[in-house]
């Protein structure tokens, strides 16, 4: 079945407390070639049958309203991808 | 049984006070937690105690309601994000907005909902360690004339207790100078920023001071015995002023 | 093949096991020995079906059955007078047990283990584990008022032990404090028999008026069975999935998680659905999904009832519709309750359902078969006596001995030893030795992890930590409370498992003491290695007697618990840790005793209750410098019991404001904590006691001898004080004063320890390591 | 500066109690089409300079042992994205 994928990250300037916490673990962990991590959130919506135009509209349409927050968070990504 | 009854718990025996005609909503939500805390600071302050349940959309006629804390639908998606459109917020935000200007208290969980209904600026993300903090804090009182905190004095500071995981309280730099600017910043942490809160912030009013947030619990310090370290009832003037500023003539 | 036509294809009907006496079964995968499969056989009168067997094989598990156990902890209902059955209400054997409080309350608890799931997922693991253990008070009609935490991990420098500490906390708090329940109290050792396997014990208490108590049986013919909550899944059925056939199930998932993943705003809802079903009397009988799930709800639920029970299994909604009937039946998906109904309730229970968004789907009825019916898609896949399945299961005297080595290790004494060679004795020596005790692993301060539990959400918690027991308010009309405490001495148990199983009674009978209530009632989680070594099974036979005969001693019944065994790595087990919950019961929490002087004590006389002996052995001190060897501290009852007296008059008269018992680390540990609890200070004495007792100031300072408290008494209340303690002819002896001006402990003609010092020292060492 | 992106899912067969808390608000507010939600993570890990195949390894392992838990996680994808 079609999912349709939301990608949700927090706004650059807002800090981001996980990735702070990560981007302190990865050279602890020997991976010392990322400067900076921001950890955001991935959806992904289960579409019955054929993605049309309104659906990924309200996928839209969600993503801004319920799935994101537009005080702290951008959504940066909305698409299909099928199985 | 309504949601916020209390079957396990006896009867108080409520203070006789002229103040008892006040009508004080608690709103449950699924997963909300401190619906029964509320109700007794409620009645402890004197007041009756009137259980709000998220799917209705009747406000019963209440002076004042309060929006405790918990996780609402488990805070899975952002605290408060789910709750925020609920029925009975639709009508807490019209209320809150309309001339009458609905006292409106949310704390911690309740906050978070205020924030994500627009009705207070800011949101909350994760504390700053990470982790979720229990502890006894002491907050100062930057605003006293709210209608949640006009039983306090200026600067007065205050032990509650703070809990939660998701604290942080962000804005981007325009509100919080305003915020600052116009003396709507309600409390702030003192000693210690203990989830890394823009400018110590601990709660916060909308212009008109009907509606206040904080992540903080001033249900939580009612009752000698009960409270920070088991002795505090600092967080009492929360109720006894909405019942002042109600008798004060807004209602 | 779609997956109806593949799931029709894998049935195995009992019309078809009939026919096909020959087939192959994985029962051997499944767990079961070759004599438990014969047994089922002979049950039957046939073979099992596929889905029979995934019954029988959870059912018949250790965890389940009991097997290696039961015997044994027969003695927890046997070794009880009349006295002590005065206020059960319900004993062992039903989902926990009940105590009455008085004025119509009554109060459940119980402790439980998630040791395993923990060492491989400790998020998820602890967190169920509170799941599993809170659904089974809910499940007695209660509802849930408190949770607490005995935990154990390996040594606190090893890097595993980090990952562990910090999901199994974060669980334990993200769990708990989703649930609106205050996490009061607890335990936290590290030692590094627990590395490969740490334990989890949680524990839930819950209180109900008396008319609400339900119980887990499914009586009156055509009353209506129905699960409610989570979905069925694939969890926790890792050893299932051999039951499916390879062959046409390319469609299911490759592997089922044997991790259960917990959804704490679920149990919420169930908790809150629950007890407005039980406000209706909607449910005639209750029984929650843990471990065996679905076959364990059934078989029980059936054998308790008085009739039978028919279930068509495709009724129950599936999180993954590839799950097979013996899946299905074996799965340990969380946050499921099963309930009983009569038909004239349905569309009430509906109603409730609906208000609170559950899902739930009626599978069937209460028959009066006396049989266990389960079909799919109406063939016959079960069709057995419930009793044979849920009480019935093999039961084994599993052989026990004396270990070879342990009289070796009893004559290992420290004092005698190397290590216990050059001990502290100038004044000096000994305040570095109690900061560096108090900042030790085991005893230092456990901030860190109380922190991240809500202990006040509910407004009903009168103690938590660091004091001795938790207490929460019941009834806010009359003040009426309870007070619980856990504790276990693994080291203790080691060295002597009788003995040690008593001291761990002996030490949550005084922690309830002392916050002034009166000892009720114990749960126990019963924390051992594997019962095919007879080394093991001796130290679980021994610390079950041990315990028994205690309880019968100070007149606290055990009213439920559980037992975790196989806890090695290896051939290694870990120390024998029986884990011992006792509840107490105080008429107004008004008067619980704090464990530290505050400020406006000042003045106020120290006393110490009990004798000193010299008891080192096993002792943290011995553990700081490595040995482990010789007896643990002499047991003393009847000294626990007028201690106890004394600690509980003293509350209720008014006569002490403050109280804490002695324990690892001894009188040194105490007062320390006792002055850091509100960071007031004190000024001691250790010469009358050294004189008394025939102790130098070392042992008087770090012996572990049991028996013993510290309390505060005003100026007024000396007099009555040492009166009744003299009555009781109980060893009493003025200690010193507390100093509200003083920033330190005076320990006189030895040492002045800086509070803040301690503080730090006392304070540091969790978030050192752990961040 | 350019980017790897790693996703991280829920493995399917485990509960996402997030997923299952949106699905049900959705339909509340008029989003219909979505049978099925499940809620992963998003991390960017920032790189300074040239994202070279050792780096990008890196990430994949990073992926695995860090940013994801394999018992109940899956990483869905990891790929570089320049700005
Ligand atoms: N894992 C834990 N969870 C909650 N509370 C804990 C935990 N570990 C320790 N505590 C609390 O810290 C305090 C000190 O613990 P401990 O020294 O074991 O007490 P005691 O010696 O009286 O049994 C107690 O109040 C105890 O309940
Ligand atoms: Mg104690």
């Amino acid at each position: 079945m079609p999912r349709i994928v939301v990608d949700v990250m927090p706004k650059p300037e807002i800090l981001d407390p996980q990735g702070k916490a990560i981007v302190g673990a990865l050279p602890r962990l020997g991976f010392t070639a990322f400067s900076l991590v921001r950890q955001g959130k991935r959806f992904e919506l289960t579409v019955e049958g054929e993605v049309t135009e309104e659906i990924l509209a309200q996928a839209r349409t969600a993503a801004e309203t319920l799935l994101s927050n537009p005080v702290i968070e951008d959504v940066v990504n909305v698409e299909v991808v099928a199985d | 049984m309504s949601a916020t009854e209390l079957p396990l718990i006896g009867d108080y025996s409520t203070p006789s006070t002229a103040l008892s005609g006040a009508r004080i909503g608690v709103v449950t939500f699924p997963g909300t937690l401190d619906d029964r805390d509320a109700t007794r600071a409620i009645r402890v302050a004197g007041a009756e105690a009137v259980s709000l349940w998220h799917a209705d959309a009747d406000l019963q006629n209440v002076d004042a309601v309060i929006i405790p804390g918990g996780f609402s639908y488990g805070d899975y998606l952002r605290a408060g994000a789910i709750a925020r459109f609920a029925p009975m917020m639709d009508k807490i935000i019209d209320a809150a907005n309309s001339d009458a200007k609905l006292p409106v208290l949310g704390i911690c969980n309740g906050f978070q909902i205020l924030t994500e209904s627009h009705l207070l600026p800011g949101s909350m993300v994760k504390n700053d360690h990470l982790k979720f903090l229990c502890r006894d804090q002491v907050l100062r009182v930057e605003n006293n004339t709210t209608a949640w905190t006009n039983q306090y004095a200026q600067g007065e500071e205050i032990t509650i207790v703070l809990k939660n995981q998701d604290g942080q309280y962000v804005a981007d730099e325009k509100t919080l100078d305003a915020l600052e600017a116009e003396g709507r910043v309600a409390f702030s942490y003192v000693g210690w920023n203990p989830n890394g809160s823009r400018r110590n912030i601990a709660g916060i009013t909308n212009e008109a001071g009907n509606v206040v947030g904080l992540m903080p619990h001033p249900e939580h310090a009612v009752e000698a015995g009960f409270g920070p370290d088991h002795t505090g009832t600092d967080g009492l003037g929360f109720f006894t002023s909405v019942l002042t500023h109600l008798v004060g003539g807004q209602k | 093949m779609s997956a109806a036509e593949v799931k029709k294809f894998n049935m195995d009907t009992v019309e078809n096991a009939a026919a096909t006496p020959e087939t192959e079964l994985p029962w051997a995968e499944l767990g079961l020995k070759q004599n438990e499969f014969e047994e089922v056989v002979k049950v039957l009168g046939r073979r099992p079906t596929a889905a029979e067997l995934a019954m029988y094989s959870v059912m018949w598990s250790e965890h389940c059955s009991y097997k290696s156990s039961k015997n044994h902890l027969r003695q927890f209902g046997d070794k009880v007078t009349e006295e002590m059955k005065k206020d059960m209400l319900v004993g062992i054997g039903e989902n926990a047990g009940v105590t009455n409080l008085g004025d119509g309350w009554a109060v459940t608890f119980k402790i439980e283990s998630h040791n395993s799931p923990t060492m491989i997922e400790p998020y998820q693991g602890a967190a169920t584990g509170i799941g599993g253990i809170v659904r089974d008070i809910i499940s007695m009609g209660a509802r849930p008022v408190a949770v607490m935490d005995p935990l154990r991990f390996g040594a606190i420098d090893h890097p595993d032990t980090a990952r562990i500490m910090h999901g199994a906390v974060a669980g334990i708090g993200g769990y708990g404090n989703s649930l609106g329940l205050p996490n009061i109290g607890g335990e936290m050792v590290f030692d590094s028999v627990y590395q490969g396997n740490p334990l989890v014990n949680a524990l839930a208490v819950g209180v109900m008026r008396h008319e609400d108590i339900r119980l887990a049986n499914a009586s009156g013919l055509g009353n209506k069975v129905v699960l409610f909550g989570a979905r069925t899944g694939g969890d926790g059925i890792g050893g299932a999935s051999i039951l499916s056939s390879e062959s046409f199930d390319d469609s299911k998932p490759s592997k089922r998680p044997a991790v259960q993943v917990g959804d704490p705003f679920a149990e919420k809802i169930l908790i809150e659905c629950c007890l407005e079903l039980f406000k209706g009397s909607l449910v005639e009988g209750i029984q929650d999904l843990g471990a065996a799930g679905i076959s364990c709800a059934t078989s029980e639920l059936a054998s308790n009832g008085d009739g039978g029970m028919d279930i068509e299994l495709t009724s129950v909604l599936l999180r993954d519709p590839t799950l097979t009937p013996g899946e299905i039946l074996m799965s340990e998906s969380q946050e499921r309750m099963m309930a009983v109904v009569s038909p004239d309730n349905v569309a009430a229970f509906e109603a409730v359902m609906d208000k609170w968004a559950v899902e739930y789907s009626w599978l069937g009825e209460v028959t009066d078969t006396n049989r266990l019916v389960i079909k799919w898609d109406g063939e016959v896949i079960v069709d057995v006596d419930p009793r044979t399945v849920a009480h019935d299961g093999p039961v084994y005297d599993r052989p026990y001995a004396r270990p070879e080595w342990q009289d070796a290790l009893q004559a290992d004494t420290f004092k005698a030893s190397a290590a216990g060679a050059n001990l502290p004795s100038t004044g000096e020596e000994l305040k570095a030795t109690l900061v560096e005790l108090m900042a030790s692993p085991n005893l230092c301060s456990k901030n860190w992890i109380t922190n991240q539990y809500d202990r006040y959400v509910g407004g009903n918690t009168a103690l938590a930590t660091p004091d001795d027991a938790g207490v929460i308010r019941v009834d806010e009309a009359t003040g009426l409370g309870v007070a619980l405490a856990t504790d276990a001495n693994g080291r203790y148990t080691y060295l002597d498992p009788y003995h040690g199983a008593q001291l761990a009674l002996s030490e949550a009978y005084r922690n309830v003491a002392t916050s002034g209530a009166i000892p009720m009632a114990v749960s126990d989680c019963l924390n051992f290695g594997s019962p095919e070594d007879p080394d093991v099974m001796w130290q679980l036979a021994e610390a079950i007697r041990g315990l028994s005969d205690a309880c019968m001693v100070l007149g606290v019944p055990v009213t439920g618990g559980n037992v975790s065994l196989y806890n090695q790595t290896g051939t290694t087990p870990i120390h024998p840790t029986p884990v011992v919950a006792m509840l107490g019961k105080l008429d107004d929490v008004a008067r619980r005793t704090p464990s530290g002087w505050r400020a406006d004590a000042d003045g106020q006389a120290i006393y110490l209750l009990g004798t000193t002996f010299d008891e080192l052995d096993g002792s943290e001190f011995a553990n700081l410098r490595g040995h482990l060897g010789g007896l643990p501290p002499k047991v003393d009852l009847e000294a626990e019991k007028t201690l106890g007296a004394i600690l509980i008059n003293a509350s209720r008269d008014g006569m002490i404001d403050s109280a804490h018992d002695l324990s690892e680390g001894g009188l040194g540990a105490a007062l320390g904590e006792m002055a850091l609890r509100y960071g007031v200070g004190a000024r001691v004495a250790l010469d009358d006691l050294c004189a008394r007792d025939g102790v130098d100031a070392f042992t008087a300072l770090f012996s572990e001898s049991q028996a013993r408290a510290i309390v505060a008494v005003p100026r007024s209340e000396e007099v009555r004080f040492n009166d009744m303690a003299t009555a009781r002819n109980f060893p009493v002896l003025r200690l010193g004063v507390v100093d509200a001006s003083a920033t330190s402990l005076e320990v006189q003609g030895q040492f002045d320890l800086d509070l803040a010092e301690l503080r730090e020292a006392h304070e540091a060492t969790l978030p050192k390591y752990f961040g």
